[in-house]
């Protein structure tokens, strides 16, 4: 459903949920998940969370609160909530299947598996997810006890299962890269447009994603507007977000990357470990692009956003710099498929979350449980978060490269390989999963009005 | 019209289409037109869909109708979303002669349209049907540079 | 107008059959179909003989190895689309039998080695459709297909200069190769210099019958162009040409 | 309509000789091949009416020995054949040269497309008396030395004879000679060896005619079926294991393989008994063949002569790879075939009927070993390689790769492609190690279907590979392999035999060893359409 071609972003910024088009950059979260046994307690609830959840407002200097709250519903969620069967309908079939029964697709296979994932991740009772971040663990602590007394004085909400997550102390992911450089960039979010962000357009510079791509009710890349759920009102500002409990093997990535290297290069010098843990991302640890420094790691390009995304791999075809199959390149290839883009720009992904769990100090595994909370925000789970997925994560037939899998987090089962072009040493082979997934859910993100009157029951079929 | 989206391919990889679809009264020629001038164009706009093993058109019994055949990569969803999105002029001006046409964009009636005119093959035979269109192309380019090795090797010192 | 695409030629045939006969060309298709149970069909009717070996009759396909692709579908008259009054009413008699296929080769060597090799896989796909001939002879058989071919209007095609034969060799190359650079990793000069030459004796082919056809495929032919099949084709490639630097003459102007 | 029973001969006095006859084994191993135009219709036929008692029909020759000589050999032979702008020429009815097949009314020059003749091949660098208007193909055959002034002689009659229909009927000059003149014919002679005797070999240093197919109703021993015939699947060293092929492959108006008529121009008498005549004069360069070998055998297993006959699936001195693996096998086999190809002329020499009759038994049970074989035991070529010239030329059951079963016959894809062949070697190779001078092959080929047949082979199998599974590559010898370094390699995979451990052997850069120097199509009447044509008598109302 067509709700409005020409609608600005930037006017209903308001009345869009946080953390969506901007980052929050806090680095404490906890993401609890709630389960509905009653849909008119359930609304009453959600109502009264609904007055304080952040909006995507922007803060001005030294306005930015000590914690956020944001809250999105699954469809089992909406279902609780009781809404009629022609609205649950409306919604894209992906959502109403849930990630579980998307497994296949999305590559969550053998250890991956939704039977392996943890209990209370597995089951149908992820109905509200409510994420809470914070500048400090106080500030979390604080909010969340709000939080929990609203809950508990509400009939039949209960929390199914809470995950904690924080930057570790290195500022890093637990394999050790800086994280969450690139992003895409939002016409009309009101946010900086750093050079390599959005799309590229010939002329060599890059133009912001057009907001439908991202927000339900706005134009999208094809020039149509975003198709909604019915009734307009409930998809207008809202979006879909994908949840995903990924661990993280942190020894046997070490330990990969160091038997690797000696296989490759008869040496575990370290500068080769490095150049091979580049090579798999398509980053050096510090964020600096294989693209841009090839041999090695550069902080000054780095910490600079203006340099440090800068980059097509329109000018490195066979991969000699950053493999074709190196992360960064699959889950994102800016130009390199066709000039103008037109294969990519329709697959981005808004990437939010944070690592969980504890650094790992010791050699060897200590049996801890560590990875990242994976956030994806999209207009579409399919053709965006599903799609990067299957084809460019998983298969990477569209690169050429038949067979392999992403070597960093793809479902690789220990036969994997991966093409190095360069002058020597062409192929890893035996590549194993590094990364599985623990449990997860795509959710619907709805705007704060939107959330008011499914709250206020207003289309309810019950009432 | 069988109203199903089915394809007749027995193969788990590759999908056949095969699409009749009634050609608007007097406007065989135009059609054919159209289709001759992207027969010689440089670069055909089906290379865009980099799924498509193999694709045609053919415009049957005296200009009533025009078919379509391909046999292509992965599923029936994601193809026609892929030629919905990535060359939507390029079928508008093919598929615009024919009856009710709801234009490539945006997907929902264009997949209807397709749907209702589908016809699910019989018997569909592969000869390789394990092989998508970039494993075939990159199996290609691989016999190429090794075969030229291999006879690197193999030449003997030329005497001029 | 192209039937042809580098080294594939479209084949479009389009063959009346009578209504009552119709469920028994679907049932050979279906026969033909591989699919799981099939397994079972043709320990069947290998034992009802000859005649209903469809497994043999997939066998000679196979050997023949000149198509890529290949479809039947059976339309029957009311499964024609009329969508309203802009559409004349049409009173078809017959259903109709298509075939399309991508094979390698010129139009008379596909149809003559389909009629000489598997001459009663043709006729036991075609027999019931109105006026056929039978493969053999020749002369009938090939009226018959001129006269209900349908040409071309656009064919595409994403790798032109692959015959059937360079795809599947191809492929079997690089399976073979892949496998051996991760064998070879560790290999020492002597080692590696007697398994480069075992792999090469592989791809040249192996002439073991209880290897599959792809396991067995020699792999060290080059690849190039088709010699050139008809002339006609030849004509309009070269008009082609000399339109488009026609063409680019005039945009440089 | 005749019937094609193998045991009803056909009428052997309406079909020109060579076409069952292959003259060179009944010493006539020199040649002279003249080609007219023909600008006065009416002349032309006057001067075909005035040959016709001397052409050579297919008619059994009575043995010099036999007390009534029947039909006794000719000094000389003589046949007549003509281009599709040769029967316009003589006024042949539109209705009836409407008829001819499509590519026989093109001609060879406009097929050369269709069959590679690129590069150095290509028509502006044949002989110029090809590229004239040529009508009619007049080829005399005769003995060899001491008495080839015999054939000069009576090429001199045939000079004087066209001279009374000048003008009207121009002998056509431009036949390249050996001094680089434009002569007036193009001669051909078997190459002799050091001792003088006539050998079967052809400059490259081959035996050369060796198989030629076999059909119903020639009255030819019927054991030579074998190796000649079309595979059945029993073994090939039996007479099971072959049936003869069908007439109408070789000869109009009689059942083909498809059992069918052949395509064939009206009126049927016109048609019946003839057949096409593939011409083609090719130039081998004897320079980069043997260099070529000496280059490339030096890191080949078994050396020169082993490499000479993986090109070809024959060891120089005929002897079948298939079945005669190493050189010592091969080297047996040619002596033992020399012998009773000796003491098969000294008997016939000697007029001594027993003795003949004792050798030519013994002449063909050794022929035999030359030919009956087929590819089945050697499916990836680790004897005869599956890219060998005369594998290709002649598959005989090896499409069905092994698959037995696969086809409705072992041949099927074989049958319809064979091939009648003639002709002589032309000129002398005097210095092997240079490509240039006047020297190769004359070939002569007879089809029912020059398109089916020559140009099939020519094209699919000689110039490309994919029937074989070999890709693009080429006969090694035939292939017009590309003087372009740009251009498609001369490749030839030799296939170590499985098993072995040893890698195949691969010949990379193959040079065109064979240029095509001239040629055309022509149509072989029977003597019947023979008088006809003179009489203007064809009608096909």
């Amino acid at each position: 459903m067509v709700v409005s071609v020409g609608r600005v972003l930037q006017e209903n910024l308001g009345d869009i949920q946080g953390n969506l088009l901007h980052a929050y950059h806090m680095p404490v979260a906890r993401y609890a998940f709630y389960r509905l046994e009653d849909p008119a307690s359930g609304r009453a609830w959600l109502g009264k969370l609904s007055d304080r959840v952040t909006s995507a407002t922007r803060w001005s200097e030294g306005d930015k609160p000590s914690s956020t709250m944001n809250v999105a519903l699954s469809f089992r969620g909406l279902e609780a909530l009781g809404l009629p069967t022609a609205t649950l309908a409306s919604f894209p079939e992906e959502f109403r299947l849930g990630m579980a029964e998307r497994s296949e697709i999305l590559g969550d296979v053998g250890e991956s598996a939704p039977e392996c994932w943890e209990d209370a991740l597995k089951g149908d009772g992820l109905h509200v997810l409510v994420e809470i971040h914070a500048q400090t663990t106080t500030a979390l602590e604080s909010h969340t006890e709000w939080l929990e007394s609203v809950s508990q004085a509400a009939e039949g909400v209960v929390v199914e299962y809470v995950q904690d997550a924080a930057l570790p102390k290195t500022g890093t992911e637990h394999f050790g890269f800086v994280d969450g450089i690139s992003q895409p960039s939002v016409e009309g979010s009101a946010l900086p447009e750093l050079p390599g962000h959005g799309t590229p357009v010939e002329s060599g510079k890059w133009k912001p994603l057009r907001p439908g791509e991202f927000i339900l009710g706005y134009v999208g890349e094809d020039g149509l507007a975003s198709e909604t759920p019915t009734p307009a009102a409930l998809g207008l500002n809202g979006t879909f977000v994908v949840f995903r409990k990924l661990h993280q093997r942190v020894a046997d990535f070490r330990q990969f990357l160091r038997t690797t290297a000696q296989a490759l290069w008869d040496t575990d010098d370290p500068e080769k470990v490095e150049l091979l843990a580049a090579k798999l991302v398509g980053r050096w640890r510090s964020g600096c692009p294989l693209e841009l420094s090839p041999d090695q790691d550069n902080a000054a390009i780095a910490n600079n956003p203006q340099i440090n995304n800068n980059f097509r791999f329109a000018q490195d075809p066979d991969g000699e710099r950053c493999p074709i199959g190196a992360h960064i390149r699959r889950a994102n290839p800016r130009g390199s498929l066709d000039a103008t883009d037109t294969l990519v720009r329709r697959h981005r992904i808004l990437r939010r979350g944070l690592p969980y769990g504890e650094w790992l100090e010791s050699e060897s595994d200590d049996g801890a449980d560590r990875g990242l909370v994976f956030i994806a925000v999209g207009s579409s789970i399919s053709r965006q978060f599903e799609f990067v997925q299957e084809e460019w994560i998983n298969k990477g037939d569209l690169f050429f490269l038949d067979g392999e899998k992403d070597p960093f987090v793809g479902a690789n089962d220990g036969t994997g390989k991966m093409t190095l072009p360069g002058p020597s040493v062409p192929f890893i082979f035996n590549l194993q999963r590094f990364v599985t997934v623990r449990g997860g859910e795509y959710f619907f993100m709805p705007g704060l009005e939107a959330l008011r009157k499914l709250a206020q029951g207003k289309w309810s079929a019950d009432s | 019209m069988s109203p199903s989206a089915e394809s007749g391919s027995p193969y788990e990889n590759i999908t056949e289409m095969t699409l009749l679809t009634p050609i608007k009264d007097g406007e065989a020629d135009e059609l054919a037109q159209v289709l001759a001038a992207v027969q010689i164009a440089e670069d055909s706009p089906i290379k865009k869909i980099s799924t498509i093993h193999y694709a045609r058109w053919v415009i049957l019994d005296e200009g009533a109708r025009l078919l379509f055949t391909s046999n292509f990569d992965g599923t029936w969803e994601k193809y026609l979303r892929d030629f919905s999105e990535k060359i939507p002029e390029g079928l508008d001006a093919i598929w615009g002669h024919c009856v009710g046409w709801p234009g490539a964009q945006p997907f929902a009636p264009f997949r209807k349209w397709v749907d209702r005119h589908q016809v699910p093959a019989n018997l569909f035979y592969a000869a390789y049907p394990e092989s998508t269109v970039r494993e075939v192309q990159r199996a290609l380019d691989w016999k190429e540079k090794t075969e030229r090795f291999v006879a690197e090797l193999a030449k003997p010192p030329r005497s001029s | 107008m192209s039937n042809i695409a580098g080294k594939a030629f479209a084949m479009n045939l389009i063959t009346p059959i009578e209504r009552k006969q119709v469920k028994w060309n679907k049932v050979a298709f279906w026969l033909l179909t591989p699919s799981k149970p099939r397994n079972f069909l043709n320990w069947f009717t290998k034992r009802l003989g000859p005649r209903f070996d469809f497994a043999a009759k997939l066998n000679g396909l196979i050997t023949l190895s000149m198509i890529h692709y290949a479809r039947w579908v059976i339309v029957k008259p009311e499964e024609w689309p009329h969508l309203g009054t802009e559409q004349p009413r049409e009173d078809p008699a017959y259903a109709y039998q298509l075939f399309f296929s991508n094979f390698n080769g010129s139009w008379a060597q596909y149809v003559d080695s389909f009629s000489a090799g598997i001459p009663e896989g043709l006729d036991g796909l075609w027999n019931k459709n109105v006026g056929w001939p039978t493969s053999v002879p020749q002369g009938p058989f090939h009226d018959y297909v001129r006269h209900n071919e349908v040409w071309t209007n656009y064919y595409y095609s994403a790798y032109p200069m692959a015959a059937s034969n360079d795809i599947k060799s191809s492929k079997r190359l690089r399976n073979e190769l892949l496998d051996f650079i991760d064998r070879s990793e560790k290999m020492g000069a002597k080692e590696f210099q007697r398994e480069y030459h075992k792999l090469l004796s592989s791809l040249q082919g192996n002439p073991n019958p209880d290897f599959t056809a792809e396991e067995k495929f020699p792999c060290l032919g080059q690849m190039a162009p088709t010699p050139i099949v008809s002339l006609a084709s030849v004509a309009v490639r070269r008009a082609r040409v000399e339109i488009r630097s026609v063409e680019e003459v005039h945009d440089a102007e | 309509m005749m019937s094609t029973d193998p045991d009803i001969p056909l009428d052997l006095h309406d079909i020109q000789g060579n076409i069952i006859k292959a003259y060179n084994r009944e010493d006539y191993v020199t040649a002279r091949y003249v080609l007219y135009q023909v600008t006065d219709g009416a002349k032309g036929r006057e001067f075909l009416a005035e040959l016709l008692p001397y052409v050579t029909t297919a008619a059994p020759w009575s043995r010099e020995s036999a007390v009534r000589a029947g039909n006794p050999k000719p000094p000389v032979t003589l046949n007549i054949a003509f281009t599709h702008q040769g029967l316009e020429a003589l006024e042949l009815p539109a209705a009836s040269l409407l008829t001819f097949p499509q590519e026989f009314v093109s001609g060879m020059v406009k097929r050369r497309e269709i069959l590679g003749d690129d590069g150095k091949s290509a028509p502006e660098h044949w002989d110029p008396v090809w590229l004239k208007p040529v009508h009619l193909l007049l080829w005399l055959n005769g003995p060899g030395r001491p008495n080839e002034h015999v054939l000069d002689e009576y090429h001199g009659m045939l000079v004087e004879l066209a001279k009374k229909f000048a003008p009207g009927v121009e002998c056509l000059s431009g036949h390249r000679g050996e001094d680089g003149a434009e002569r007036d014919y193009q001669s051909g002679s078997a190459l002799y060896d050091e001792d003088g005797n006539i050998t079967a070999k052809e400059h490259f240093g081959y035996s050369d005619g060796i198989s030629n197919p076999f059909f119903k109703g020639t009255g030819a021993n019927p054991n030579n079926v074998i190796g000649g015939g079309k595979v059945t699947r029993e073994s090939p060293d039996t007479v099971e294991g072959w049936e003869p092929l069908e007439t109408g492959e070789f000869l109009l108006g009689y059942k083909d393989e498809a059992f069918e008529y052949p395509e064939a121009p009206l009126p049927p008498l016109l048609a019946r008994n003839g057949t096409y005549l593939v011409f083609r004069k090719l130039h081998e360069n004897v320079g980069s063949f043997e260099s070529y070998l000496d280059e490339t055998s030096k890191h080949f297993e078994g050396g020169k002569e082993a490499l000479a006959a993986k090109f070809v699936g024959r060891w120089r001195n005929g002897a079948p790879l298939a079945t005669h693996p190493t050189e010592e096998e091969a080297n047996g086999l040619a002596a033992r075939w020399n012998q009773a190809y000796v003491s098969m002329k000294k008997a016939e020499a000697d007029h001594d009927d027993g003795a003949y009759a004792t050798a030519s038994n013994v002449y063909a049970d050794v022929r035999k070993e030359l030919v009956a074989f087929d590819y089945d035991q050697d499916l990836a070529g680790g004897r005869c390689p599956v890219g060998a010239h005369v594998r290709r030329v002649n598959p005989r059951g090896g499409l069905e790769f092994g698959r037995s079963g696969a086809f409705a016959s072992r041949g099927a894809l074989t049958n319809r492609r064979r091939i009648l062949r003639r002709g002589l070697p032309y000129g002398i190779c005097r210095d092997r190690s240079r490509d240039d001078g006047e020297h190769g092959n004359i070939v002569m080929m007879l089809v029912a279907s020059i398109r089916r047949q020559f140009e099939f082979v020519q094209q699919q199998w000689m110039n490309y590979g994919n029937d074989f599974k070999l890709g693009n590559d080429k006969d090694p010898l035939l292939g017009n392999h590309s003087d372009d370094p740009d251009g498609i390699d001369g490749r030839m995979t030799i296939e170590s035999t499985p098993g072995s451990g040893k890698p195949p052997f691969l010949c990379a850069g193959i040079p065109r060893f064979v240029e095509t120097r001239g040629g055309a199509y022509f149509f072989v009447p029977s003597m019947t359409a023979l008088r006809m044509i003179s009489k203007a008598l064809v009608d096909p109302t």
